[in-house]
């Protein structure tokens, strides 16, 4: 039990699990049950994957040892550049992968320009932050195309079933599964791990880890364009403003949820709790009736409160004295 | 050797309305064939980037500059230094809630936000139940930011000289952070909905709940259990206006803030009349106006 | 005689202000066991993080069996079988002793175009068989490097090269840190390269190893090699009189 | 002058000098000479203490290897607070006090929380970001209370005698100077450099690094508490609003200016030339009459061509080969 | 009998899931030079870390000169007049030699409550001469610690240490990277310790370095103390055989 309780508390993410859960339960109370309703999960659920997407192509970054402050931008610039392309007479699918193609153009850029020049991600991507948005308002020409009626967006809105998920949840759940699995059982995941752990150890052990790097910012940027598509399908208008402020929120996720911002350390599942706890404090705190005016007020206090319950489980289970593998 | 203006606002690019305003604006300084330029600040609302910018458009000394005044003293120094070396000051979009007497700039062309708000507010209770409790909700979409509280302020001044009046009924009035994002807002209200099932009214200081409505129309609400309004005519919400989601909107009409500044100051230095207020309108549109704004919408003049 | 296996001409580097290697030529024959010595500073460890690919010399060549290769990375001396232990410990501490002896080098259940599944069990139990081989008690495969002590990190280097035997050995002080019982072990495997046809660069400050276990000692000062003679030729005083 | 260039080059702050000038002599032209006229820099010379100001804070922080977030929302909470305090009947001197400790003890509590639960500054100060900001607005009552009209601003706005700085700038010259001091001749800027360049090594040689660091949050969240008050004398009105992206433009500012990321590096003095590039490239690109929506671009083009630059001349020099020390 | 300068009872000490101290006693007596011996991983790092205020115990108490003490940082240590080599470099590599040399001890040239300009045209001379006295060659005391090779840094430690002699030096492995030369000065150092009445504890897997230069020989194994004899009374085979 002992030994249990300690594996368990050891995992970051697995300590968000319990903190989610207990939050979970004071809201539930405060609203009077409505937290847990059909209804509101079914709110919850509809933003949650493309905040989650984001997370995680921004944690598996920061595993690697790099940061993007692009993704709110990206997140624009995909879904309007699609909806440019769209208009343009190009079928859907084509649209769409041209506009990731986008995306992985962009996350290139950010990669190669950083490694290339040797400068800090932090500032090629808050170049790119400012750049993405930019170009995102110079396609759409300052008003937002709308997008043709007859898109196949129930592949990606349409509710599962009778039950509170979209056909988004299930995109989200199935690239989850699989960055996941490319982060623990490939070996370019081992390369990520030790590129962000120490990178000229990696180097030295002869991993090509300015091309891991590239291809981690190309995934991010992909990713964060992949959510700006659902989102803009869920929503139906393809705004030049959407994601912003979506940079550091993803960030915070991937912290709370066990990320190091040292690089080396997190996982898939930690984003998605990171994410998860996020979202569970802004609708719970919706919920609860908080003053617009102490709202910001509120979720501060909380973002702060989860990692330091975080910290915290984690410096107990290292108290825990159980003789490892033995 | 046409005119040359500076038009400097307190909102960045990515804010649909301003691409309006800038789209009025270019054309009318094609017509008139002026050299234009539209300087907008990086951050939503910054005030301080707004004024830098109209410091640095004083210093290349244009003809006309067209300021959105969004705060009582921030610009009046700079207003004063402009007006004084000859430079022509119009107030767009916003001003000081003084009106002439808080500055020296010689007209005003938009449209207060809290008047709107006033008469937004003020449009939207002809659509109240005429029994039984109200419950009001407030959408400060961006807490501490000029516009969204002044325009928060101008709704709630209607709403409570509306509950003083019909103080037999039960009114409450409650005030959320609503978020500058459609997603976020969506999100947000539509849990508050969730949570208050009762809800009468959901009054926007921009135009995000045009979310808000999809998520009514994704849970099979039917059009006009809960009343939407809000502010600026965006695709977004004229879509929902259509489907009968929303019933009032403000509309500052902002092509014409940007086009009738232009002409003001084209008749000002061509033929020395003087600019005068221009009240853009307190633009109510309702439902039955959609079909010939989305006419115009295309053109990009609404 | 044979093409030398490693050859550089008049190898020059610079760290900004500091001229740290000036005109070095030095050949390396196969099989050969060569002990590098001199005092700190002297240029050692630089010289050979330019054959590992780490620093790129500012001008002379390196030819690897008479062949002449522009050393770009780590990478590219792996592939023309330069393995190297170097003098500040390699390892990634946030990774587990059995993902690091293997990183870069995972066996892999199956890949296409060199990306794929790892062999998890497979890197598990040939850890546990390669750190045995070095006489070290470790806890678990699974331990973090970052956990291990000192000597036992070092421990997991010198397992990892051990493993993954290559043409060329290079060992940048590798018994900083270690017991005398791995010490010994290390001692004993430079002795056995040559009777497995492999050749070697053994950096030391201690005198005995370097003789006990060398054919030939090379020593440094101030960036130039200042000394070369056969083992059997040369004594430890006599090179302890010319540091 | 071969060893003058390199040691010139080696300093990041310097070679952002030259860059600096080269972007003065470009938009000079570009914009027919209005870059440089009085008119403008005396513009310019307005808006640049305040921003310096919170970047040397910034940079201070990020030496000692933390970060804060917080400080555009702190920028916005003292004068808001000092105008509330100074609307209750308090003098204008001890108002200001008060309000700068209001601003320490927001400092405090970062590095406080930071430290004792040793979690990220990231997390905590991003949490003060909303924290602060809400805090700001809930005293304000959402409109915010004027100033009297009768405080002695002219010890901050006045213009110095014919020329284009305003007493803002003396402040800033004065506490830069100050700053700078502290870091580069006293013991403790000596403890500052050695806990962000190691942290772990600083604390085994003795140096106190938990009140070394909670004594930078502090400062940091001081100079941009002063730095908003600055601000908001010169515009006359305390709106709730001020400084709201900040962070991240101090942040960039610094690392123009050659502060490290990772922590242990960086100048007083490159905090200033960063800021001046920045101030100067966006007053640059508004007198070259750029469209407004290619703004942004412009403005992300530049910051990674600052950056690129500097990183760019710093290679140069460390290829020219010159003996030092001998 | 004196008393112990340092007695250490009882510690106990996990890391997470190993037990890395069981039930340590050890005394020492002021003017002893005791050599701290033992196979990788055995706790010989982790007990100088407690005694240097780095970790802290689990259970058990450290006393000093008599006192029981509770070390809460390196500072506190130092205060007791325990100064540390640590066994992993604990030099500041983005700060000059001169600066990581008094890191924490700068000479001042007035201050108020601690705080004051340092007087660096101090630091620049006595640091050459720390260095000089260490016998190590570097270019300028301005040079970046992280620009040095790793034999460099161990001297500027050792010199650090030298230079700020306590009541107790306690060395992890110090001639670790050193070149013989200033390896030589290292045990000549610590030889010299008792005559200047300080007490030294020197780890080391050197067998004939810790016999050359301690009175006492103390041998840890997986986290127990094993063996403790004066050096007289025993000799470098026994020692071996029992490791
Ligand atoms: N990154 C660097 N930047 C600047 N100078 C360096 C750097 N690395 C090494 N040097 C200098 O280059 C010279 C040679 O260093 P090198 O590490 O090759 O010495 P070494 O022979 O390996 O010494 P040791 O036995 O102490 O490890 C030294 O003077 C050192 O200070
Ligand atoms: N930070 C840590 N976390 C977990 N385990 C640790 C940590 N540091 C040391 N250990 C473990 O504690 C035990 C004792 O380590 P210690 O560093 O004291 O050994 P040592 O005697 O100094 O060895 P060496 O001679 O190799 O330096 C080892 O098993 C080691 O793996
Ligand atoms: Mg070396
Ligand atoms: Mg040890």
């Amino acid at each position: 039990m002992k030994r249990f309780l300690k594996i368990y508390l050891d995992k970051p993410e697995l300590a968000g699990l319990a903190l989610l859960i207990v939050l979970v339960l004071v809201f539930q109370a405060k609203s009077n049950g409505i937290l847990l309703s059909f209804e509101n999960i079914r709110g919850v659920m509809g933003l949650l994957p493309e905040m989650a997407l984001v997370a995680i192509g921004v944690t598996l970054l920061m595993i690697c040892g790099e940061f993007d402050l692009s993704v709110g931008s990206v997140f624009a610039l995909m879904p309007m550049s699609m909806s440019v392309i769209l208009n343009s007479g190009v079928p859907f699918t084509a649209a769409v992968l041209l506009g990731l193609m986008i995306c992985g153009a962009v996350g290139f850029i950010n990669g190669y320009v950083t490694l290339q020049f040797s400068i800090p991600s932090f500032i090629t991507t808050l170049g790119m932050l400012f750049i993405a948005r930019s170009l995102t308002i110079v396609i759409s020409g300052g008003f937002p195309p709308l997008l043709p009626p007859d898109l196949p967006t129930w592949l990606f809105t349409d509710y599962i079933g009778g039950s509170p998920f979209r056909m988004s949840f299930l995109w989200f759940v199935v690239i989850a599964a699989l960055v996941a699995a490319l982060l623990s059982l490939t070996n370019f995941g081992n390369w990520i791990r030790a590129t962000g752990g120490f990178n000229e150890a990696a180097a030295s052990m002869g991993i090509p880890v300015k091309r891991v790097k590239i291809a981690c910012f190309m995934l991010c940027s992909v990713l964060a364009g992949f959510a700006g598509l659902l989102q803009v399908l869920r929503l139906g208008s393809p705004l030049p403003s959407i994601g912003e402020g979506l940079e550091l929120q993803a960030v915070a996720a991937a912290v709370i949820g066990g990320t190091a911002l040292a690089g080396g350390i997190g996982t898939v599942f930690g984003a998605i709790v990171g994410t998860l706890l996020i979202r569970t404090i802004d609708n719970g705190l919706v919920l609860s009736r908080v003053d617009a005016n102490w709202f910001k007020f509120a979720i501060g206090v909380l973002t702060m409160f989860a990692v330091i319950a975080n910290a915290w489980m984690g410096k107990m289970s290292r108290k825990i004295k159980v003789e490892a593998h033995k | 050797e046409g005119l040359n203006i500076a038009f400097i606002s307190h909102s960045s690019a990515s804010n649909t309305f301003w691409q309006a305003v800038k789209k009025g604006y270019d054309d009318a300084c094609e017509k008139v064939g002026a050299s234009c330029q539209l300087i907008l600040t990086q951050t939503e609302g910054a005030v301080e980037q707004a004024v830098a910018n109209l410091q640095a458009a004083i210093a290349s000394r244009p003809d006309a500059i067209f300021v959105a005044i969004v705060d009582n003293n921030a610009y009046d120094n700079l207003i004063k230094e402009a007006v004084d070396s000859g430079i022509l000051v119009l107030a767009v979009n916003g001003d000081d809630s003084e009106g002439a007497k808080g500055n020296a700039r010689k007209a005003f062309i938009g449209q207060g936000f809290s008047a709107a708000g006033y008469s937004l507010a003020k449009a939207q209770s002809e659509n109240f139940p005429k029994e039984g409790p109200l419950n009001l909700v407030v959408g400060v979409n961006a807490p501490g930011q000029t516009w969204s509280e002044q325009r928060a302020g101008g709704v709630t001044k209607f709403l409570e000289e509306y509950k003083a009046e019909h103080s037999d009924r039960e009114i409450n009035i409650t005030r959320v952070d609503s978020a500058t994002d459609l997603a976020l807002t969506a999100d947000r209200i539509g849990a508050y909905l969730n949570a208050n099932p009762d809800t009468t009214a959901y009054f926007d200081t921009g135009y995000w709940h045009a979310g808000v409505a999809k998520v009514l129309k994704d849970r099979g609400i039917e059009p006009g259990k809960v009343l939407l309004g809000g502010f600026d005519l965006v695709p977004e919400v004229l879509q929902q206006m259509q489907a009968g989601y929303v019933q009032v909107q403000v509309d500052q009409q902002p092509y014409m803030q940007g086009f009738i500044p232009v002409m003001q100051a084209y008749l000002w230095k061509t033929a020395g009349l003087t600019p005068s207020d221009v009240d853009t309108g307190q633009g109510i549109v309702t439902p039955e106006d959609v079909p010939t704004i989305l006419e115009l919408a295309k053109q990009g003049l609404r | 005689m044979t093409t030398p296996i490693i050859e550089c001409r008049n190898l020059q580097k610079w760290y900004s202000g500091v001229h740290a290697l000036k005109n070095v030529d030095l050949t390396i024959h196969p099989g050969e066991t060569v002990g590098l010595v001199g005092d700190n500073g002297a240029g050692k460890s630089t010289l050979i993080k330019i054959l590992s690919g780490v620093h790129h010399q500012d001008s002379g060549e390196v030819l690897i069996e008479g062949r002449k290769v522009a050393l770009r990375s780590p990478k590219d001396a792996m592939r023309h079988g330069l393995e190297t232990i170097y003098q500040y410990n390699s390892m990634v501490p946030t990774m587990s002793i059995a993902r690091n002896l293997f990183i870069g080098r995972e066996p892999m259940k199956w890949s296409v175009f060199g990306v794929g599944i790892m062999d998890q069990q497979r890197m598990r139990a040939e850890s546990i068989k390669a750190i045995a081989d070095v006489d070290l008690h470790l806890r678990s495969p699974d331990a973090l490097v970052g956990e291990l002590s000192g000597g036992q990190r070092q421990g997991v280097a010198i397992a990892r090269a051990m493993h993954f035997k290559s043409k060329v050995l290079i060992l940048d002080e590798p018994t900083n840190h270690l017991s005398v019982k791995e010490t010994d072990k290390v001692i004993g495997f430079v002795r056995g390269l040559k009777a497995q046809g492999l050749t070697g660069i053994f950096i030391s400050h201690n005198m005995q190893h370097v003789f006990q276990s060398c054919d030939r000692i090379v020593a440094m000062a101030r960036g130039e090699i200042v000394f070369d003679k056969p083992t059997a030729e040369t004594s430890i005083d006599e090179v302890h009189a010319l540091l």
